[in-house]
């Protein structure tokens, strides 16, 4: 049947081979690597290249070549790995080159721990390189959506010419869930802008160096221009019984299934609770948050870091609603039980049961 | 010859129309610069050879990053000393592409040097074209690792030390110290005799692309009179007086007649195949993917399941018990169960010789959150997994353990069912030790009727695909299956 | 005469050594190779440690070992040498290892070109690296600040065992002007969490991996409370004729000088125009900002990228008073002029002129 | 000697306290990993040295990250790849440290490259012990550098293919080719008798620290018994079977008895002896400075000085006229005489045989913007300059031209004094052509009266330190104060 139970790592293989990439080239790093694993077996299988490149540096100078190459290709890594090729994501922006980096998150800073985390976000989804760029974000929480988000980046990828991350963690990485695999795509061939063996392409140039201020100006606000087409088209989310809410929770990732939960406990206990995900960290689904702000009393966001995703939610809100904040940090996720606690303490009803003190509210730095 | 060096070969552009400024016929270069001659020579060569519509070039980072002013071929700049790693990524999805690096020795010997090795050492297909001037030029004439001995720069201001900064990196000799180089060698360009050497060193490098030979290294001593401080017309005899002595020149390897060409790799599967390499179907489309879910019958909805809406499972032991593969076959029985139902390992470090758990939900609703806290089953190979969830164990659930090593007394829990199963023994019985997980999955289906025949055979068989694995573990079932009947059936869940 | 004329970049050189700093390590990048090679001259004869480093990232790592060493240690760059140190600095969070990294911005993405930008904000203030950390960002507009934050940057990286970035630009770094050269201080010897050849720091690890998640989250909730400490403590400012202002200019670095002379400008002709000049991009004297939201009508920031800072300056005023944007890319600064008209235009007062089109508002990416 | 190895050295922890779980005494090594092996031999020499105080050893990322429970000195765990790069920070900055390293295959060959051979090149002052197993451990087995020849990995499940993974490298042959390192040899731990030479080369390398005479490498064979899939009883006959032919054991490299011990490094200055460094003052003391500054009265405020708020300079010529150091002797000049000033280049690629511009602002206030839009002065060295910067003229402002090679008519401008210098004539004159940027500010020094005699003479004398240059340019100065005495004095600015 078309149906198997898979883990997300595993799936994100699938998504990209149906999505007709072309070539994966990565670096061992826990809990990302069984995405290196599945495609050293099954890339060759395919007629596809897999190389594990000699380091992250290097992986991601490989996706360059290929994608200026004009075919689909990607890499994959979790932290320390991903702070390696931001050099690399700064020059994709730049030469504006499709592109497919996956983010299995662990716990940082430096070394930390394989665990989950969300850690990343602001890396992720603000730029961790240097320069005025933007890179997509999609944000999976499910076995399924690791294969049709790293099929959707490739899509994206290629229509906007911009670096697509899929931005996952050590949960949604690991678990297995029933994927039903989708339809697979044959790509177009290159674009016309690509380099490649043949008459009509000779003389193409690929680069990101303009010394010209005029000439580099023109390339910032060109890329600006395209940034803000995708926030117009490519905002994605999904509600959860947010119509009648009181309170509406906020996460994305395996923190989102945690609301979800806690969603369905808290309308049991009579709390009027929903839940908005964001699929789409960058371009952030604003429109679609702000068609509650008024109506809805209290937004509670929820988020395995030091409050990144909250500041952009405060900046949206911009003082309409209170923002509250919940983490768990260091490995841990909250509990769907602890959630609906904070949100009982929010809406001002009598807490059932005390929580563990390390999920309440720490101080956000800003 | 000297005649054709100084006329622009037809792989330059015509007029270097990307050249900023005024000026669209020189190049960028300082006056003495050996950039333009190790230009002139690549371009003449890809023109002799008929490669312009084939070729593509990377540009490093440093003076020659503007080569795309002039070559009139395919070109890409790329991050600093990456042109190696970016190269790769051509030439492998381009068969048919001409790839040519060319960098700097800040570029290839400092930052880079990792990837020119690796690059070397797979044996790309590609031609590098080294430049090596002993010192870094368009950021300011800083040392390179090739920077000469007691050579001042504007980063070794009393001259280069050997102790601390080290010896002048000799390329072409390290790299010739790999297998997998077909040609290695060291040219000048500081004169018109060394000059046609490099000339023929730069086209053997590009006929071994050609004919898809693999990966070809030319080091070209060139010039840099500005960041030396020498005359333009003095440069020649400054490379053959300072560096001639350090960089030999001359083959270092070539192993070109004994290789033999690259076979041409694999197609690609179209889409089809590759949804047919995924799910062992021929189909692509969704429309037959229905089709084939109600054909082969292993949707069936077991008639007979327990009302159940959703259960909460740990399965736990040492590492190396299976219990993550015991977690995956309960998962799979679900799924075929048409339950929904999430897997999730505890991994890391402690996984190898240390505990392990799987958290598996079944449910008939969709899932949030897969983590299990509140076990309503565990099922568990070792004491200190039972000591770690029995705590968390639900009213009204069930927990079986492995009897053949928890040899304690397990203390009663209000409303918890607890069934001991030697399973180590029935599974040493059955044929291996290590299907002892396999018992435990038979008393719990047993116990609980939760899972059709179909539903266990379909976990079973795609768990265990070989035919012994398969033979062993379907009898430890039947042993774990035996074990319980008509002891605890009818467990709730 | 103790007054000299000097290169920012110079005078971050002689910061370093009137602060103790033992080790630069460094690699070669237009604007800031300047640094390296007054380092190079300099530091041997001051009987310190120079080294130009293989490549970025090794570089970085030679500050991670002369820190966890117990000396103070540094390096330089800018934009594509940044993105690389950008694993290095979360390990240096992570570790807790004071360092001090100098950013004399150039413009990107990519490879760009080499005049002054601003276009790092987010990667060097929101956390370019992986996990939840934060590093001190000093911003200086002046040849003698480049050379004051540099002792600065010591001794807060000492005082709060954090890396601490001198967040400058090409103009700054380039410019030369009188610098009052300060007294030079003798920094403690290696404090006694270090690495050294003694008996007395015998057994001392360094480490940033965690993994158990308990002693992880303790970790990274023990860093948060060191940084909400450096919120508390460490936020500096400059404001400039805001008293009775209707319309604040904010911006940092180059910018800061351009507001100034626009300020004056203004005022000559009328225009009631202060400036608010961050000094610390994190933490952001966020404080010192909000005194003047409310009495103040209208800010307006100027920025060398695509709207950064203006987002910060936005989640801070959240929604209470009407922020403006004005940027230029590409290399290039507004003048004056164009300010003052861009304010003239917000006070609604009529344009004197017309202003260049590209220094407009642009739209401005979340 | 068996029996020592099995001991706990004494610069191993009593027990291993840092460790996570129960277990205190052993490692979380898996069985027949040959990591253990390797700790207790380093940690057996270090006791036996008396090093425990002075050692410092540097974590790879890998399973021996954790190699800290067990050493009992210092140690630091660093980014993949980069302990080399770490460990040299340590080593330069402690030069009584004994610097070890120890990195796995995929630390040291893979990502971590470039770091080893540079610091290797350098010759830095480390033991470097490289446990080369073939394989990544901790990250899940997948292929290493050293990975041999069609062995199976988890990224390389059809085992390595030489064309396009490459062969196997050998590191102890890539750093023997360079010509710092003092020793390098490759030992292995498969067999008692292996692991006897293994010590002694590991005692060799640390011996070489204390002797301060260098970089030291010890590569050792080490079985990997869980990646490889091999019982570890059989790992030893692994190693020998398959990694021996391969890595090929013996010294490859020993300059131990001509290396002499590395002197100490220089004292690093007090803050006293670093002020005056860059002073030039002996004093490092504010309240000294501020005496300092009244006593050289340098800082003489010129009393005839026009009563000018500000003025925006343009330097402008070709690059290579001087035109940034003829806007830093303006600047300079202008800060002697109490003046705020700013001094801002045009820079970049031009630089190199372009055009160049400086721009200068003197102000009684402090100064914002230090750009120079709308010039009062413009200080022209050829014709772009002029046809650039005239546009952009104040009125009453001033130009002074090189009229040694401006030869055209200039366009009068409204309000705007403009002034013809023959720069290049009168330089040569003075003695070298190159003066000619320091004949305009004479000139324009003598048109204004900006300046008194000290303040021209501190510009000079900073910027041309050296007697010839100081009198040439002393010379060029004088000449063109001369060429336009009377011509148009009184300029306004």
């Amino acid at each position: 049947m078309s149906k198997q139970l898979m883990k997300g790592n595993d799936a994100v293989v699938c998504g990209a081979l149906l999505a007709g990439c072309r070539g994966f080239f990565g670096y061992p790093i826990t809990p990302a690597s069984e995405i290196a694993h599945t495609a050293a077996l099954l890339f060759p299988q395919a007629g596809r290249i897999f190389i594990q490149a000699e380091s992250e540096v290097a992986a991601i100078n490989m996706v360059y070549g290929a994608s200026s190459a004009g075919v689909r290709s990607m890499t994959a890594s979790s932290g320390p790995g991903i702070s390696l090729k931001m050099e690399g994501i700064s020059y994709l922006a730049a030469s504006e080159l499709p592109s497919v980096i996956v983010d299995i998150s662990r716990v940082g800073p430096g070394l930390g721990n394989i665990y989950p985390s969300q850690g990343d976000y602001n890396q992720v989804v603000k730029g961790g390189g240097h320069g005025s760029y933007r890179c997509i974000v999609l944000s999976p929480n499910s076995v399924q959506e690791m294969c049709d988000f790293t099929m959707l980046a490739f899509e994206l990828a290629d229509r906007y010419r911009i670096p697509v991350f899929v931005l996952s963690d050590a949960y949604v990485g690991q678990m297995m869930e029933p994927l039903d695999m989708p339809a697979a795509i044959d790509p177009p061939g290159p674009p016309d802008w690509a380099l490649t063996p043949e008459a009509a392409t000779n003389g193409n140039v690929i680069t990101s160096i303009f010394l010209n201020p005029e000439e580099m100006e023109a390339h910032v606000l060109h890329l600006q221009e395209n940034y803000a087409g995708i926030q117009r088209q490519e905002t994605r989310c999904e509600t959860y019984r947010c119509e009648d809410a009181d309170l509406i929770l906020v996460g994305f990732g395996i923190v989102s299934r945690i609301l979800r939960s806690a969603v369905d406990q808290a309308r049991e206990q009579g709390l009027k609770v929903g839940l908005f995900r964001p699929q789409t960290l960058w371009p952030f689904p604003e429109t679609q948050l702000l068609e509650h702000v008024g109506r809805v009393h209290d937004f509670l966001v929820v988020e395995l870091n030091n409050g990144q995703l909250v500041q952009d939610i405060k900046l949206f809100v911009a003082g309409r609603s209170p923002i509250h904040f919940m983490n768990r940090v260091g490995g841990f996720v909250p509990s769907p039980e602890e959630v609906v606690e904070k949100a009982r303490q929010i809406l001002g009803k009598d807490a059932a049961a005390p929580v563990r003190e390390k999920s309440s509210e720490v101080s956000v730095p800003k | 010859m000297a005649d054709k060096t100084l006329s622009k070969p037809s792989a330059f552009q015509d007029v270097f129309a990307r050249k900023p400024g005024v000026d669209k016929s020189g190049t960028h270069y300082c006056a003495g610069c050996g950039h333009g001659v190790a230009h002139k020579l690549i371009a003449e060569a890809v023109a002799d050879f008929g490669l312009k519509d084939r070729a593509i070039i990377v540009a490093p980072v440093g003076c020659s990053v503007f080569l795309y002013y002039y070559f009139d071929f395919c070109a890409v700049s790329v991050p600093h000393g990456r042109a190696p790693a970016a190269l790769t990524g051509i030439s492998r999805v381009h068969p048919e592409a001409i790839c040519i690096s060319y960098q700097g020795d800040g570029d290839l010997a400092a930052i880079g040097l990792a990837e020119i090795i690796h690059a070397a050492n797979r044996g790309e297909r590609m031609a590098v074209f080294f430049v090596n001037n002993a010192i870094y030029g368009m950021t300011g004439g800083q040392m390179a690792p090739t920077t000469l001995v007691n050579m001042k720069t504007s980063t070794s201001p009393f001259g280069r030390q050997v102790e601390g900064e080290g010896h002048p990196m000799r390329m072409c000799e390290m790299i010739a110290g790999l297998e997998s180089p077909v040609y290695v060698e060291r040219v000048a360009v500081d004169s018109p005799q060394a000059t046609m050497k490099a000339r023929a060193a730069i086209r053997k490098a590009l006929k071994i692309q050609m004919e898809r030979k693999g990966f070809a290294f030319v080091e070209i001593l060139s010039p840099c009179p500005t960041q030396w401080r020498v005359a333009p017309d003095q440069a020649g005899e400054w490379i053959r007086e300072n560096m001639y002595p350090v960089f030999k020149l001359g083959v270092y390897r070539d192993k070109v007649q004994e290789t033999d060409p690259r076979p041409a790799p694999p197609e690609s599967l179209s889409a089809r195949e590759v949804y047919a390499l995924l799910t062992g179907e021929k189909d692509s489309g969704k429309a037959e993917t229905a089709q084939t879910d109600s054909n082969n019958g292993r949707h069936s909805k077991s008639p007979e399941a327990p009302a159940i809406d959703s259960i909460c499972c740990k399965l736990a032991g040492f590492g190396g018990q299976g219990v993550l593969t015991l977690g995956v076959l309960v998962a799979q029985a679900g799924m075929n169960a048409d339950y929904h139902v999430t897997w999730l390992p505890s991994y890391g470090p402690e996984s190898r010789g240390g505990t392990a758990n799987s958290s598996v939900i079944l449910s008939r609703e969709e899932i949030g959150s897969p983590v299990v806290n509140d076990i309503d089953v565990l099922l568990a190979m070792n004491v200190p997994s039972l000591e770690r969830f029995l705590p968390q164990m639900n009213r009204g659930g069930l927990v079986i353990y492995n009897s053949s090593i928890v040899q304690e007394e397990i203390e009663k829990r209000d409303g918890v069912k607890i069934v001991g199963v030697p399973a180590m023994d029935l599974a040493q019985t059955a044929g291996d030790v290590r299907a002892a997980n396999v018992v435990l999955l038979g008393a719990y289906s047993a116990l609980t009727g939760l899972f059709t025949n179909a539903d266990l055979d379909y976990a079973l068989s795609t768990s265990f695909p070989k035919p012994k694995a398969a033979e062993i573990n379907r009898k430890a079932f039947a042993a774990g299956v035996e074990h319980v009947k008509g002891k605890e059936e009818g467990a709730r869940i």
